[in-house]
């Protein structure tokens, strides 16, 4: 009970920011804005779930920005160069991206490389195989309709299939999360790696499995970005990361492992994506946008912190 | 309603562009905001903060969109992503101008720019003339995937192969636009092949980050085109340190997009494309009353 | 007849240290055997070789007479019980002591309820007083000591390997785990059991194998041995066991008076004084308050009520810096989580709580007097490392209690708050470390030594302060002192 | 004797790039060339030496790279706008770093908040403030050659001031890293943070002083980049901080920190940027040579650390 409200008590950042912004402008709260809002935080999104699974383990991926290109060049090349049916190559493009995750559990697990060293490669590697593939020109996608439908298309009216399956890839994050062996594994090693070892896991597979899982959603998001943008942006990505482990350690998962919740990182997500249409809604010059988010920023997770903290000494 | 950023009761013009990355989006926004000012309208101008983000742009749009305003501005940073929006904005009834770089869309009323093809090959055309038609000639552009990189890139190989068969071209380095990248990237150039005699920099960074190149080299003689303009590359121009550059005419650009869209609001037919025109400068006319217009600080 | 477990010609080295040297082991059926050593002598080494933990130079292993890779150890039934704990903190009881085998549906999902109330039962047939939902890293160590002790225990183990299960306990909780291994003995298992506890080892053990220097010294029965021969044996050398403190005269002036201290958990109305040259003893059940009565004096936790005056002067005690300033120090209870810097050297470990003062100058450090400070304390407590610049994560358990001890002996504080000092200690080294504290108190320091060993509070102590429930139920002097009084107030309810 | 050899071999992996460049171009080699790759090195290090502070005590700081764009913006408002002598505008430009660095400490100290997103909010008010100072337009400091002397100046002929602005800024860090108690009580705090608390050290005052530190490096880093490109630049410094962050993790400093050295950090820097030189010289595609680039890093931080069990296990 008391833990429910607690849940619940963590939605308070997103609402105060979302309620300043009712008040502010009335087409912030329109239905239609409101599915802007959920559509823009798709991608992101997707790369957050992800990683979240990696940083709770302890670990971080680097690689999820351009790796996401990447899969979406991949994505062009089996649908537009291959011409395979598109639902194929949307399924290969998500497992290109498991095959990324899969090389940095590798490195990481495998071979012992620190996280960051081994996804910083990845992600440089990426980012070169992208333009390499794609002969540094975009791949569009405009004689496949139905993949640009995966996106904008609307099984429920008014509502962009992008944000159907942000929730459900959102449902499958949390249950594996929290319920699933994996999930369980994610955390033990992210308390304690080494007694979680002699505990008798096989953390090495355990990890590889985490990372490539990772690179499952990374291939989603590749594949959901190149619907929205109808084309696959070679160049685009860098920067992705930050954003995406951003919105995980303001929805309160710790970088130090052990500790984190794909509520949290939802909530996270979404407060940078309200955060960025309220202030362009309100027509804020552009430079003081920055400023307001890092400062919003601060305060919700300084809030939260607070909150917790009171929470837990009674 | 559309947003409280619209003061005033003349009409609302939501511009678009790729960013600020370059000052020359400020001048751009600096003709816009004359124009506008002229007419009563208000603009708003945004854009991502690097010319890669194409969701970020996307995005943006379609807030822009939300606001409801009488009209677009949009400089698009990939010519087809922002169709779905654009039929969007269309079905809604708001007027969408295109600038600096086009979308391959019906939408548009019109577009404001330069003809980038045609402009890189008169950059070409003085590169080849400045150094005799023959030698190695070096590119440093902004990127490989938009398509003013992609067209300042192929106007200047492509006059060139049809018309300079003793230049010889060096392989294409991307530097983001970025200075202090771009004069590494020229450093290395000049140290791997040293006999460059030219070198082309194809937006305002690659351009001012290829004449601090050379200068940090201690490299004399060699020739620079530049493209766009900038304090840095009119100093360079002025001390001879660049031969010339291609400018656009940004604040034209600006001024010419806020009144088509004004004019589309007022329901009037728009011609299909507006050329806002480039120009070579060089210290020879960079003081003319012609170029000064057109030049940015 | 086959022995259950044999260890035969096993050696081991570490960069600059040989931990084994041809040792052997054995261990029969339905037997407890005790394996003493000095800290560094080997005894966690082997224990981590027999379970795969670490890989030998050489050696090989027999389960009942068959030899067997020891990486399959847990498979094949032995399990252990690490001295440095290997728990995931942020898990709960339950999660923690059923990883690997947690109760699944549909092959990949947990069955939370289950997981519970399976460790539920298993902690109530063991008689341990923990919450399965409990988050470990908020149990003090007495109780994750507890939860290491019902994880090796849920294994269907054969062969169950203790290494200091009782360092953290006290002697009612010792008591408990000498039931439940008691219990566990039979025909077909058998128990090692370490503990530099000696007196322990005549209740509970049937042989004793005493190792020194990473070799095998001698297995005696344990009907009939004398301890000081064991102890002669370990440590290859008489020892003096006769420190006790000298004597502290009533008109010292008091360093610390504390009057109504309260904190918000437990603590309510602590009241007492402690005089220069004073040795004030702690005692207390688990859970009774000791060492959250020491962290709020150090500033580690907030008071909620209550007046500390440092000298007559009353003062606001906000931080342990603000503690050291005043020239307060605390040793914690818990040396890996508050006290180790385990990747920094025994150097740094020993001097950072000197780098303000004697050991810099103008910011910058005297390396030279740095290692100088670490060499004595090496050698006044023969910490067995192979040098000052070893990384304290490569120390023997023991050992690593020392040099955090040797942190605040070279820190000069007027009042030392010590939280289980001799933790993982052995004897021998134990009466270095008494001795020095009788020297601090000879030059006129306050020492508060909180302890669940009795015998050492009776030892040290000039007066025992008993805490029960987070209030004082009873003050003693040393003349007055026994186990039995302590043990009385101890579990008396507090009004 | 053993430790010195052990040093000397971490500089292996970058002689192995070095030498396999030399061989590759006869260009590489020269005195100019070299030259090239060191002042290419400046800003990055003199960011990496900074961060590699906070890195230790377990923190990290995405602000240094908007950050360094701020300062170099409030070096131009103070040379060029407020028309103070260029010498004390510089030196105040770097205590601006130094202020920046400070509400980075506040704020992970004081108020507790992760690095992670206390950084990342000052990333991106800095952002936005360096944008609002400046009004969105460089800053040229044309009327101050002093100032740009300060970079592309020869003190020593043929040998950029920069270059000596960067080695004096190492051996300054290198001193103050591994002598100075400051540098000791990073190691500590990183290594364990409540242990050090618990040892008396006021570890909240020494962390705001050693992210302020760090922000002095910042700050330093935005006078030598406006220096060098003659103007200070608003837009620029985002991404600056992976960069620098991937220097220092690859020369070996632990990003959970207790580990680390400004001689690694140096290391680092400078096998990005001579693999950045070798790979343009070579006149590599460009796609190509992200692709190189991570392979290598990963190469060589995967023989660094073989090499350093290797010597560990004798
Ligand atoms: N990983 C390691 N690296 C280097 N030396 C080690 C390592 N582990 C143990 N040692 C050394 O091996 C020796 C034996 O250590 P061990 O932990 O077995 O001692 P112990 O008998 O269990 O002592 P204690 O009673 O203190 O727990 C010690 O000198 C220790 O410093
Ligand atoms: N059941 C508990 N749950 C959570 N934290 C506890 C619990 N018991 C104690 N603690 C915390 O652990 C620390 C030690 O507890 P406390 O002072 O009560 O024990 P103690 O008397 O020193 O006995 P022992 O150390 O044997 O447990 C304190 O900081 C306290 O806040
Ligand atoms: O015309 C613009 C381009 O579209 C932009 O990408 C760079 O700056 C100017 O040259
Ligand atoms: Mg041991
Ligand atoms: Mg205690």
């Amino acid at each position: 009970m008391l833990a429910r409200l607690q849940q619940l008590l963590a939605f308070a950042g997103l609402i105060v920011i979302a309620a300043v912004f009712a008040v502010a402008t009335p087409t912030f709260g329109t239905y239609g804005n409101v599915v802007n809002i959920l559509f823009s935080t798709v991608v992101i999104g997707l790369l957050a779930l992800g990683t979240t699974f990696v940083i709770v383990t302890g670990g971080i991926d680097l690689s999820i920005g351009t790796g996401m290109a990447l899969c979406a060049v991949m994505s062009g090349t089996f649908v537009v160069t291959w011409g395979l049916p598109w639902p194929l190559g949307a399924l290969l493009a998500v497992l290109f991206g498991g095959l990324i995750g899969l090389v940095n559990g590798v490195s990481t697990a495998r071979f012992g490389l620190p996280p960051f060293i081994a996804t910083l490669a990845t992600m440089l590697v990426a980012q070169g195989l992208a333009l390499v593939v794609s002969e540094s020109t975009p791949i569009y996608f405009n004689d496949s309709p139905g993949y640009l439908l995966l996106s904008t298309g609307t099984l429920i009216p008014d509502f962009p299939n992008a944000v159907l399956v942000l929730i459900a890839a959102t449902a499958v994050a949390a249950v594996l999360l929290r319920r699933s062996v994996l999930g369980r594994y994610a955390f033990a090693m992210g308390s304690n790696e080494e007694a979680t070892a002699l505990s008798g896991i096989d953390v090495t597979r355990w990890k590889i499995a985490i990372y490539t899982l990772a690179g499952l959603f990374t291939g989603l998001a590749g594949v959901m970005i190149s619907a929205r943008l109808g084309s696959a942006q070679p160049a685009t990505g860098a920067g992705y990361e930050l954003q995406a482990i951003a919105a995980v350690v303001i929805g309160g998962t710790s970088l130090s492992g052990g500790r984190g919740s794909i509520v949290g990182t939802v909530i996270g997500a979404l407060i940078i994506s309200v955060l960025n249409n309220g202030l362009q809604l309100l027509s804020i010059p552009q430079e003081w946008q920055n400023v307001i988010l890092g400062i919003v920023i601060l305060i919700a997770v300084y809030a939260d912190m607070a909150r917790r903290r009171a929470v837990a000494v009674h | 309603d559309r947003g409280s950023g619209a003061a005033g009761d003349g009409p609302y013009v939501a511009i678009v562009s790729k960013g600020f990355q370059h000052q020359f989006w400020q001048a751009v926004k600096k003709g816009a905001e004359q124009e506008a000012a002229g007419a009563g309208a208000t603009i708003t101008f945004e854009g991502p903060a690097t010319e890669k983000e194409v969701e970020a742009q996307i995005t943006m749009l379609t807030n822009a969109i939300a606001k409801r305003p009488d009209a677009i501005g949009f400089a698009a940073l990939d010519s087809r992503a922002a169709e779905g929006l654009l039929q969007q904005a269309k079905a809604q009834n708001i007027p969408v101008i295109a600038f600096d770089s086009g979308v391959e869309s019906q939408v548009p009323l019109t577009t404001a720019a330069t003809d980038n093809l045609a402009a890189a090959g008169e950059a070409a055309k003085h590169m080849s003339e400045l150094i005799g038609g023959s030698g190695k000639v070096a590119l440093v552009v902004h990127d490989q995937t938009s398509l003013t990189g992609q067209q300042r890139r192929d106007g200047f190989t492509g006059w060139m192969a049809a018309n300079a068969p003793g230049v010889q071209l060096l392989p294409v380095q991307y530097g983001e636009g970025d200075q202090a990248r771009s004069a590494d990237i020229t450093k290395s150039i000049l140290g791997a092949n040293p006999d460059v005699k030219g070198i082309y920099g194809a937006n305002e960074g690659s351009a001012i980050g290829v004449v601090r190149g050379v200068q940090e080299s201690g490299r004399t003689g060699v020739t620079i085109v530049g493209f766009d303009s900038g304090k840095a590359q009119l100093d360079a121009i002025r001390s001879g340190l660049m031969a010339g550059a291609i400018t656009q005419n940004p604040v034209g650009m600006g001024a010419a997009l806020v009144s088509a869209a004004l004019r589309a609001i007022r329901g009037e037919t728009l011609e299909k494309t507006i050329d806002t025109g480039y120009f070579w400068y060089d210290n020879t006319n960079i003081d003319s009353p012609e170029i000064q217009a057109v030049l940015y600080q | 007849m086959t022995l259950l477990l044999e260890a035969t010609g096993v050696r081991k080295s570490f960069p600059g240290v040989r931990a084994l040297s041809d040792m052997h082991l054995e261990l029969r059926h339905d037997e407890v055997l005790a394996l003493v050593g000095e800290n560094g002598a080997g005894k966690s080494t082997l224990m981590k070789l027999l379970t795969g933990a670490l890989r030998p130079d050489a050696g090989t292993f027999r389960l009942d007479g068959e030899e067997f890779d020891p990486r399959r150890a847990e498979p094949l039934g032995i399990s252990i019980i690490h001295q440095e704990f290997n728990l995931m903190p942020d898990l709960t009881v339950a999660q923690n002591v059923l990883i690997g085998r947690e109760p699944r549906t549909l092959g990949m999902f947990i069955d939370e309820r289950r997981l519970n109330a399976r460790t539920g039962e298993l902690l109530d047939r063991l008689g341990l007083p923990l919450d399965p939902r409990a988050r470990v890293g908020d149990l003090p160590v007495a109780r994750q000591q507890l939860v290491e002790i019902a994880k090796a225990l849920s294994h269907e183990a054969r062969v169950l390997i203790m290494d200091e299960p009782t360092a953290a306990l006290n002697d009612a909780e010792v008591a408990v785990l000498h039931g439940l291994i008691r219990r566990f003995t039979g025909p077909r298992t058998g128990v090692i059991y370490i503990s530099h506890r000696m007196e322990e080892l005549t209740r509970v053990s049937d042989r004793i194998t005493v190792i020194r220097d990473g070799r095998h010294i001698g297995t005696v029965e344990t009907r009939g041995v004398e301890l000081p021969r064991v102890i002669s044996m370990m440590v290859g050398r008489e020892l003096d066991l006769s420190a006790t403190p000298v004597g502290v005269r009533d008109d010292r002036a008091p360093v610390l008076s504390v009057r109504g201290l309260a904190t918000k958990r437990l603590l309510k109305d602590i009241t007492f004084e402690v005089r220069e040259g004073e040795i004030l003893g702690i005692a207390g059940l688990m859970g009774a308050g000791r060492t959250e009565l020491g962290r709020a004096i150090a500033g580690a936790d907030p008071i909620s009520a209550g007046t500390i005056s440092v000298r007559g002067r009353p003062v606001r005690i906000t931080s342990p810096a603000r503690a050291a300033a005043l020239g307060i120090g605390y040793l914690s209870e818990d040396r890996k989580r508050f006290g180790l810097l385990l990747d920094q050297s025994v150097a740094a470990n020993i001097a950072v709580g000197s780098l303000g003062g004697p050991l810099s100058r103008a910011g910058f450090v005297d390396d030279g007097r740095v290692r100088a400070t670490a060499q004595r304390y090496i050698d006044a407590l023969r910490i067995k490392t192979a040098g000052v610049r070893q990384e304290a994560r490569h120390l023997s358990g023991g050992n690593q209690q020392k040099v955090v001890i040797a942190r605040w002996l070279a820190r000069d504080c007027d009042l030392l708050i010590v939280d289980e000092p001799t933790r993982g200690i052995d004897v021998g080294a134990k009466e270095e470390i008494y001795q020095l504290l009788n020297e601090l108190a000879g030059q006129g320091r306050a020492i508060v030594m909180i302890s669940s060993e009795l015998p050492e509070i009776l030892r040290m102590a000039h007066r025992v302060l008993v805490l029960s429930g987070g209030r004082l139920t009873g003050e003693l002097s040393a003349a007055e002192a026994t186990q039995e009084r302590i043990m009385h107030l101890a579990t008396r309810r507090g009004v």
